[in-house]
This record gives structure tokens, C-alpha cells and sequence, in this order.
């Protein structure tokens, strides 16, 4: 797989291969082709970052702009998808969840369960999340752990171009649904991806890196930062392992456990709020599931209980940095 | 639109089915033995049978949390229904739903709803999977006065329009959301002044009269199906019983119900007229009546015997695969 | 303190206790009066449970019905709440925040920081939660923990008439945005309530019961699930310490950690799904701050990872109960 | 209206300063030196001007994500507001907001937004509390044409007219959302036309003609003020720039943005009716363009120049008290 391609290319090529392979995937979204009933180009923007572009082209009108109203054409998706269509519609920030949530975690997550295991809705909402932007309160936000309480949802949190590609892939072929983010400071990131579709499964979290002192469970952007912490540390010596999540729900329990079971240290690296949050949540199961195995403390290390600040040096302060993450492991180690 | 001999039989059975059933869940509720909330459609039987004799089984309803007369209407199976509300295993949803999530999409009921205005929306994906599978079936949406202000309602509107989908969205305004009268929610005169706001039709109906229903809802139905364009009708309706049963109802007018039974009830004037027309005879529908009854006691008797689920449903069904 | 009133009383009394010391103060909700419009009664009914009933007779139209429309109406809540007035707006059931969790989330809860410190919006908003009452996946969720999560918001959970009107009146009272949440099967339970106003801090929990074996963090209803246990525990001579978070947010980690620090146990007891959730929360805090006080590892008693399910025998095995509470006390003993 | 030559001179003065805001923020922009997104009014002056010109300081406004022409028209301080986009310490909101949230609560400035609908149920509580307190007060949310279908601000014309609240809706219709049209996205012919559904006069007005706005919005206000009646008012148009900076623009149409500089510019327009009718000297005008653009050019200096917030301020104002 010698090919490289940017975060984003692999998004809209998993896109555009499910489209062909399978007439029922639609998209749609606020400007995912851009330019409907607009005098210039038709396929103008798609998306603000232009992750959809060209899929318009390729496709036309399975290609969807909506009017700026989450809870219609994500509720449209989700009825869509109880009725032999697989959309893929995209919530442009994550952070706009608070004007659509009702149709993803009361009707879409719900469905099968209060209809006694008798529906599917394989539908899929692509959102962008994180800091990093400058983007300041209202666009800057994780919010993945909201996702992960609630049951009936998977949440997905592709760190690379190769898992943005397979995990895309799954979360379409896929038949409940799924809530997928993609982090807006990857999206220039390039990786080897293999040109032909392949999925990657939900609920096994990567190894990204082997160690034996201490388990570094993350996720998403944060996994990049977990790894720039270990190159420094293994210069002094000490050997991180990093588990990448891959998928917040499900999660992959034995992998987390059987890491913290050989290293005996746990750091969790979240970039989101600390409280309820994915940090605590791992933190939690480790605690009851491999707490013998503990040999210090566990440590969380996450943005504050804050909102995400606008100027730059305060936003780079907001985001865990390889420093803090640093910082931490020598406490579990020991060595602060 | 003439209807046939059979047409007419077939809705005041839904009709009479309907209000059977609501009449004995009211009864049943007060004995303590049914779970949960339950909200009754008795009094607005025409406009769940109305609509839904145009719909066939490629077409889809949503509903709301007042369901079981759409439910019914859409061809959901009334033992089930029954078994559902009293939770047992062998309920439409096995008992996981209850009476406020009753659904059943192999018959293109996509589900009674705990948020109000929460099936608009999924009724827009509805319509539009037909569009794009070419399966030639249309959406409609149920919904109340008070559920005609949620913008996800409004929302809806505007994006069958702008999608030119196959949908049809049906206010039944009662009058009340729960305790609160529509003339103070709804900021215009009738909740389908809406419709110009959205750029389609919008229609007032009388709600007792199962004719001007019918009548109004093949029109829009017809718009949908050939024209691809959504149509907005207002319900002019009442309800029965209290908004949940144990409702006291003290802010309705003294009287109000019991003139509406004596001279608005939309079952009597639908008999009255079809009676009267030689269309049908009184011991057709004295039948009828006998046999919704029979059906609804039948339906109870079974429902409570039934069992519950069994304790590891708790676990079931969250996901198809995990 | 001899009075015994009834939940519901306690929070009908700290309305019109604030209401009437305070001119700023309006109520807002659909149906908070009940009538509007109608020709019969007005101040029908109080919400569907009669919570706020007899607040419209008293103080006229400070006391507002609204039509269904929770951005609108909670928006306008938050909008008053920086414009002079302090609203008290109910949302009828947690379950419905997806229609409106913009406004608490991203307007409210931001403002001051945002806005560089300059904004007070002393909203709150009541809402309904829990399971019990046979309401099916829609209307008996926690979600305090989605809450919990966002910086800048205060969750207050309350669970005896004592506390509900001692923290509602503080809520009220209290600068930054709140949402109180009031459970559905609490509402007829009674308790001694002083007559006159008095107001109970934010962060500090109640150690409802002192023990030295173990300490069970809870809140809301589970408290009294807490108590039933502890009790049963007690008989065969399991010393059980219970906290009462009353606040998660703020969260009172001090009271916690010494606790733990006492008893070397910890079982969290929470009602809502387990993942991201108070329970995990709680586990990662201690596990973190108190690691090396704990002889056993912490353990969750949590509701499942599913929707609540309507059948009445269901929600009864859905909702965590002393049996199960017990049992994780005697693991966390090594007595099972 | 007959507007004094005070008045006119502030409205120029207004129009001017923000587009020479806007206009230079798009030079800096282009420098790399501005963090963010950043949506500029340039080409809309009218609207922000005409509107708030109608305010005091009971009055408060509630704003979108285009919120820089709304806040420099309700008198928020231009320096604080360039030291707020460049995310300095001296800025409105001490550099935690940014342009998408600039706010100033004392002046009546309740914030953009980055959240499209955000804003007008805010306005509602607003007018609210101008009721309630009898301030005399009234709010007015400006929106555009995206945002005007969105759920939440059609809920907010609804409760708006339910509560009589003293409270002015504005759509921006600058005839897109983003990179789409108002042509596909509103699905009624005019934005103005949703007023009928929601019992309240919509008006529609010429964005490039100041004093159309201006008096649209005086009986917008009039109405708010004596009547405690809301209004909703259209006003039609135009962007200069992208959406946000860094937009290239492909969807609108060739010379569509030349064309509209050259014959449609509010402030040109502005100037020549002033000045043919005698109520203004060109040199009058000359003279707060000069001082408008020294405005600006200090503005920026000194937001070049001051310092970024305090490492420490990352903690602060996330509550009063804790
Ligand atoms: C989003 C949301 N808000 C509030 C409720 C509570 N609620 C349930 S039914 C109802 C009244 C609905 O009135 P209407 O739409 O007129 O339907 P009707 O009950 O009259 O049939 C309310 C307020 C809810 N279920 N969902
Ligand atoms: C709820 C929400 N959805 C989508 C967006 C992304 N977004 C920001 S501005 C915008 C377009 C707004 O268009 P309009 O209301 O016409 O205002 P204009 O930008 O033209 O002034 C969109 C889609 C958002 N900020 N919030
Ligand atoms: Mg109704
Ligand atoms: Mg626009």
C-alpha cells in the first residue's frame, strides 16, 4: 500500500466507492455539493473544508444540499434509513448537535430496542470535531462521550487516513447507527491507503505502538500526541504502549484491560472535558476490571472543564500537548 | 371520490376498531393493571381512517404519542397492539415499546412517538426513499395542534418543498396540547395558514366528517404520489378523554364533551349518512360493531394472559451487531 | 424541624417562596399553569404531575404557559436570564433536551466565557428524570452525566424534600446557568422540610450515612436504594459510608476522596447507562486521587448499556437495586 | 421619516466605519496574522445602520456569526472589537470570543453567534424582560436567509406573537447560506412571507436603500415599543465577500458582486441621495470617511500591538462562583 493520500481524500474516496458500490448510499448536508440554486458552480464547496467535493459531480443527485435544518434532514436521514436507503449526512460541527440531537439519540438509537429488535437504521452522521481552528466555543468542541452514554449509537474516531477510509466503510455497511468524526486538524494529515475499499471493524482498538511500562489508552487526534510523548520518553527510557480506540462504542475492553494487565500503568489522553468523559470512562473500567494489575495511580490527562477559548496561545494551552502528556507518564513511572 | 360499498365498510370498521379499543384502555387503565402513559384517540377516528384507506404497503405513516388509532388504521395487528400496551412478549414491539412506541415497519408504520414532533422529519426520509427507490409509496405525518409550533415540524415543511417529496403532513388539531388550548399556541387562525410559508396547499377539515376527510386526504395523497409535492391538512377535531388518561380535564368547558359525543361524534354521523343514503344498512354496521367488540375483548383476555418478556430481553436488541 | 411535606411540595414551596422575594423571578413551561386559552380552569394542572400548580392563582402571569417549542421557550429563558430577570423554565422531560440542548449548552452555559467574563445568566431549568414510572426509552432517562460534561453549566440532583427545596432555592438564587433535576418517582416521597427559605451550597455532598467498611457514592433516587442496602449490609456487619452528591456539578471531590480515604472501598451507584456516565466519573476520580487508599478494586452499579424498556418487569431489572447493590459490596468486602 | 442631519451624518458615519472594518479585516485576513473564521458585512451596511438607529440602551440586539456591522450599529467599541478578532487581551471579550462571538451586554450587544439560529430566542427573552421590568425596551434578532429555516427561529416568531413580545425579527437575505441559495433553501417566495403564519406584518425592503430600512425598522420598532407587538421585516441583500474569508466563490454568478458594487452600494447610494437633496455636502461626508478609515487603521495598530491574554485567563469565567 505505497499509495498516500490525506485524511480527507480518504473520507471522500470511502464516499464515493460506497456510492458506486451501492445505489441506496446517498449523502447529504448543509453544502455538501453546494451552489443548488445558485447561478455560478453546482459541486462548489463541499462542505466548508471540502471533504464531499466532487462528489456531486460523480453522482449528482444522490448528492444532497439541505436547508440549514439539522433536526429535518438528519431526522429525514434517519426515517430514510427505516426504509431501504443508506444516508450518510453530515452534521457539519459536532457542535451543532444541540439543535438535532432528539433525532439521533431518541430516534435513530432507539428504534430497534422500542420496536423489539425489529428495525434497522443503517444510517450515518459525519460531524467535525475538535480544537485546533481557532475556531473558538462553537465549533471546537469533542462532545464524543455524549454520543458514547447513550446506548444504541456507535462512535467512531478515526486517528488515520487508512482507518478514516476503513472505518467510513464499515460505519456505511453498517446496520445501526453510527455517529463519525472526523477531527478538522487531520484532514491535511497523509498516510498509506490502499486504493481498493476494505473495512475496518468496530470495537478493536488499535496497538499503534508496543511498550511494556506504560498502557496510553487515546483516541483520534490525541493519538498522534501520544505518540510524539513516547518517542521523547523512550529516549529516557521508558516504553509506552499506545491503544488507539479506534470506536468509543463499542469498545474494545479487552484490549485496554490486557495492555494495563502487562504494563501495570495507565495514562488516558482525551482531548475533550474531563468530566463524564471518555478519560474517566476508561479510567472507570480499569479500575474495577484491572485494578490488581495496577501498579500507580491511574492518570487522566484532558483539555480543562472549560470552553474551548479563542485566542490562539490560550487554545493552544486548552489542547493536551505531549508535554502534559510527558509530565504524566513520569508520574505513573515514578519519576516526577 | 364515490366510495364502494366495501370502502365504506372497511372504514367504519377501522373506525368502530379503534374506538373499541380506546374505549376499553380507558376502562382497563382505571383497574391500575396497564403500565405507563397512555393517550387515547377516541373522537378521532376519521381522520386515522380517513387518510390511511389511501395507503398501501409501500406507503408509510409516522405517528405521535397519541398512535393507536393510526396504528390501527395502517393495518398494524390489533392483538399485538393490545399486547404491546400491556407489555407482554407477545406485543408488536415485545413489549419493549409500549403504548407510546408502538410501530411496526413490515406494515409501514414507522412508529408512534415519545417527542412531539419527532416523526415529521423521519416521515421527509420516508418520502424521500420512495423518491430515490422509485417504489411509487408516499409518507404521511401525524401530528397535534401543539406539535405544529416545534420547528422540527416547521423545519419539515420546508424541506418537503424543497425536496419536492412525497409527503403529506396531517395536524389533528383537538383543540388542546395537553392542558393548553391551541388558540393560545398556534399564533395564526388555523394551523394551515402554515402551508404558504412552505409553499404548498393547505386544507381545513371537518374531523368528524369521515367523507371531507377522505376527500381531502385522496387529493393530497394524489399530489404526492403523481406530483411528488407535500400537501399540509388541518384536522378540525376533539378529543374524548383527557390528554393522558387520569387527566382531570378541569380546563375544558363544562359540558364540552358530552355535547361533542351527542352531536359531533364522527361514527354516528358517518352511519347517519351512510344509512340514510341506502348505502349501507343499520344491521351492517350493528354487525360490524359486534365484531370489533368481540375482537377488542378477545385482544384484552389474550394480552393479559399472555407473559412478559422474558428477563434476558433486557439485554436484546440494543444493536444488530456490536 | 417537624413538618413533613412531600417532594413535590418541596419544590412547589421554593418557587413561591423566591417568587414572592423576588419580582425577578418567572416560571415558564408548557402547561406550568395549564389552561391557557381554554374555556375552563385555568391553572389546570402544574405540568403533567401538578408540580407547579397553584403558582399561577398566586402570582398571575409571572407563571407562563408556552407552546411546545423548547429552543424557543428556554431560549427566551436564557435571553431573560441576561437581561435582568432570573427564569425558573421547565423542561417537562430531560428526555426532550434534544430539541433545545443548543440553548443550554452552547448559549447559556458559554456566555461568560465567551464574552470574556462580562455575562450572568441566572436561568434554571427544572427537569423530570429517572425511570420507574413505566414511561418507556423517551421519557425515563438520567443523562445528568451529558450535563455534567459541559463546562459551565451546574447540575444539581437533589434527593429528599430537604434537599429539593434547600437547592432549588439555591439554584435559583445563584449566578450561573442551572438545570435541576427533579426524579418522577420521588415526588410523593416525604420529609422534613423547614418552613421558612433556606438555601443548601453547591459541591458539597451529604454523607448520608457514616461508615468504615465501605463508601458508596450515589445521587438522586439511588440514594434511598443506597440506604436500603447499607442497611441489609449492616446485619452481617458491612459498615457502609453513603455520599449523597446532591451537586455533580460542581462535585464535591474533597468529601469523596476522604471517604475513600477511610474506608479503602468504593462502589458508585448510579441509575443512568454506565458509559461516560456519574459512575465512571466518580471510579475515575478515585482512581486517580485516591489510588492508594483502595484495598479492592472500585466497582459500578450501574443500569445497563440499553434503552429503558417499557415492560414492567424489564424496567424493574433495568433500574439498579439493592440485591445488585449489595452484591458489589460484598465483592469489593471479598465476602462473595 | 424625516431623518435630522445629525442623524444622517451618524447613519453615514456608521455604514462607513463598518465597511471600513470589514474591508480592512479582509486585507489583514489575507495576511495570515487573523486566527479563525471570519464573515464579513461589507455590501449589508444599510440593514445594521437603518435598524439600530432606531435604538437606545433599553434596546438590545441579538446577533449571527455576520456580527460585526450589528455590533459597531449598536455602539460597541471599534478598538475592542479589532483586539477581540485578533484575540488580544484589550478585545470586547478579552480574546476568548472571537469574532463569532463578540458581544457587549452593556451596550445591548447580546452576541453574534456561531450557532445559526441561535439568536432569536434570545431576542424573545430579551423583549421579555424589557416587559417584565417595563424597561420600555424591545430586542431585535438579526438573522439571514439560511438561518430564517431553521426550527428554532420559527418557533421564536410563534412565541414571539403568543407572548406579544416586544421584538423585531430581521433576514438578512443576502442570498445565500454559505454556498447556497436562498432560491433553493427558502421554500416560500419571499423570507417575509412566514410572517402570516405566525400573525405579524412581514415587510420586505430594499437592503441597498438605507432610508427603506430606516423606516421599516422605526415602524418595526414603533409597533415593538407602544404595541408590544413583534414584526418581521426581509430586508434583500447583498454580500461582498465569501461566505467566510478564504471562500472562492465559484457558486455566484460572474461579475454578479462587480455589478452590485457598482450601481447597488448602500453607501453610494446613501451619498448621492444626501447630497442631491442637499441635506449633506459631499466634504461632510469626505471628512468621516477620513475619519473612519484613521479609526480603523488605529484599530488595527493597537491590536497588532496588544498583548494575548494571560495564560491564567484559560481557567477564569467559566462561572461567577463555583
Ligand atoms: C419535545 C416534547 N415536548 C413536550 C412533550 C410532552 N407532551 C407530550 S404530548 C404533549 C401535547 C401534544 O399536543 P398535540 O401535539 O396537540 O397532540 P395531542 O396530544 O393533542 O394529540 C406534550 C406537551 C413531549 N412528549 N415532547
Ligand atoms: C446550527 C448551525 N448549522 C450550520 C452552521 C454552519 N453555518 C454557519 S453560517 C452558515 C450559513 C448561514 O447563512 P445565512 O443565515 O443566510 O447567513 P449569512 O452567512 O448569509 O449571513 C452555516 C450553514 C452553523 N453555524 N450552525
Ligand atoms: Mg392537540
Ligand atoms: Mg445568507
Amino acid at each position: 500500500m505505497a499509495r498516500k493520500i490525506t485524511y480527507q481524500q480518504a473520507v471522500n474516496e470511502a464516499l464515493a466507492q460506497e456510492m458506486a458500490r451501492d445505489e441506496t448510499v446517498i449523502v447529504m448536508g448543509e453544502d455538501v455539493a453546494g451552489g443548488s440554486g445558485a447561478d455560478g458552480e453546482m459541486d462548489a464547496w463541499g462542505g466548508p473544508l471540502g471533504i464531499t467535493k466532487g462528489l456531486y459531480s460523480q453522482f449528482g443527485d444522490r448528492v444532497m444540499d439541505t436547508p440549514i435544518t439539522e433536526s429535518a434532514f438528519i431526522g429525514a436521514a434517519v426515517g430514510a434509513a427505516t426504509a431501504g436507503l443508506r444516508p450518510v449526512a453530515e452534521l457539519m460541527f459536532v457542535d451543532f448537535m444541540g439543535v438535532c440531537f432528539d433525532q439521533m439519540f431518541n430516534q435513530a438509537a432507539k428504534f430497534r430496542y422500542m420496536f423489539g429488535g425489529k428495525a434497522e437504521t443503517p444510517v450515518v452522521v459525519r460531524t467535525m470535531y475538535g480544537a485546533g481552528l481557532r475556531a473558538a466555543a462553537q465549533h471546537s468542541q469533542c462532545l464524543y462521550s455524549i454520543f458514547t452514554h447513550i446506548p444504541g449509537l456507535k462512535v467512531v474516531t478515526p486517528s488515520t487516513p487508512y482507518d478514516a477510509k476503513g472505518l467510513l466503510i464499515q460505519s456505511i455497511r453498517d446496520n445501526d447507527p453510527v455517529i463519525f468524526f472526523e477531527h478538522k486538524t487531520l484532514y491535511t494529515l497523509e498516510g498509506d491507503v490502499p486504493e481498493e475499499a476494505y473495512t475496518i471493524p468496530f470495537g478493536e482498538a488499535n496497538v499503534t505502538r508496543e511498550g511494556s511500562d506504560v498502557t496510553i489508552v487515546t483516541l483520534g487526534r490525541m493519538v498522534h500526541v501520544a505518540h510524539e510523548a513516547a518517542d521523547a520518553l523512550s529516549s529516557d527510557g521508558i516504553s509506552c504502549e499506545v491503544v488507539d480506540l479506534r470506536t468509543t462504542s463499542p469498545m474494545d475492553t479487552d484490549t485496554i484491560i490486557e495492555s494495563v494487565e502487562n504494563t501495570g500503568r495507565l495514562v488516558v489522553l482525551d482531548e475533550s472535558h474531563p468530566r463524564c468523559s471518555i478519560a474517566s470512562d476508561v479510567s472507570a473500567l480499569v479500575s474495577q476490571e484491572a485494578f490488581d494489575s495496577l501498579k500507580a495511580p491511574i492518570r487522566m490527562v484532558t483539555a480543562p472543564h472549560v470552553p474551548v477559548p479563542f485566542a490562539d496561545n490560550l487554545e493552544d494551552l486548552y489542547i493536551p500537548d505531549a508535554a502534559q502528556l510527558q509530565q504524566a507518564v513520569r508520574t505513573v513511572m515514578g519519576k516526577d | 371520490m364515490q366510495l364502494s360499498k366495501d370502502d365504506l365498510l372497511r372504514a367504519y370498521r377501522i373506525m368502530k376498531t379503534v374506538r373499541e379499543f380506546e374505549e376499553r384502555l380507558h376502562v382497563e387503565f382505571a383497574t391500575g393493571e396497564i403500565p405507563g402513559f397512555v393517550h387515547l384517540y377516541a373522537g378521532e377516528e376519521a381522520s386515522a381512517a380517513g387518510f390511511c384507506m389511501h395507503l398501501d404497503g409501500r406507503d408509510k405513516i409516522a405517528s405521535n404519542h397519541r398512535g393507536h388509532g393510526h396504528s390501527i388504521a395502517k393495518g398494524c395487528d390489533v392483538h399485538a397492539m393490545m399486547a404491546e400496551i400491556y407489555g407482554r412478549e407477545t406485543g408488536l414491539c415485545a413489549g419493549k415499546g409500549g403504548s407510546m412506541h408502538i410501530a411496526d415497519l413490515s406494515m409501514g408504520m414507522m412508529g408512534a412517538n415519545g417527542i412531539v414532533g419527532g416523526g415529521p422529519p423521519l416521515a421527509c426520509g420516508a418520502a424521500l426513499a420512495a423518491k430515490k427507490l422509485g417504489t411509487g409509496g408516499v409518507a404521511l405525518a401525524f401530528f397535534g395542534d401543539g406539535a405544529s409550533n416545534q420547528g422540527t415540524v416547521m423545519e419539515s415543511l420546508n424541506l418537503a418543498t424543497v425536496w419536492n417529496l412525497p409527503c403529506i403532513f396531517v395536524v389533528e388539531n383537538n383543540g388542546y396540547a395537553e392542558a393548553t388550548s391551541s388558540k393560545y399556541s398556534v399564533s395564526c387562525d388555523d394551523a394551515a395558514d402554515r402551508a404558504g410559508a412552505f409553499n404548498m396547499p393547505g386544507v381545513v377539515v371537518d374531523g368528524h366528517d369521515f367523507f371531507a376527510i377522505h376527500e381531502a386526504g385522496g387529493e393530497a395523497v394524489r399530489r404526492a404520489r403523481e406530483d411528488s409535492a407535500p400537501t399540509l391538512i388541518e384536522v378540525k377535531t376533539n378529543r374524548y378523554y383527557g390528554h393522558f388518561e387520569g387527566d382531570a380535564q378541569t380546563y375544558r368547558g363544562k359540558d364540552e364533551v358530552k355535547n361533542l359525543r351527542a352531536n359531533r361524534d364522527c361514527l354516528d354521523l358517518f352511519r347517519a349518512r351512510v344509512t340514510s343514503a341506502d348505502l349501507v344498512e343499520d344491521a351492517e354496521l350493528d354487525a360490524i360493531d359486534g365484531e370489533a367488540g368481540d375482537l377488542i375483548e378477545d385482544a384484552v383476555i389474550k394480552a393479559k394472559a399472555a407473559s412478559r418478556p422474558a428477563a434476558s430481553e433486557l439485554l436484546t436488541d440494543v444493536y444488530i451487531s456490536y
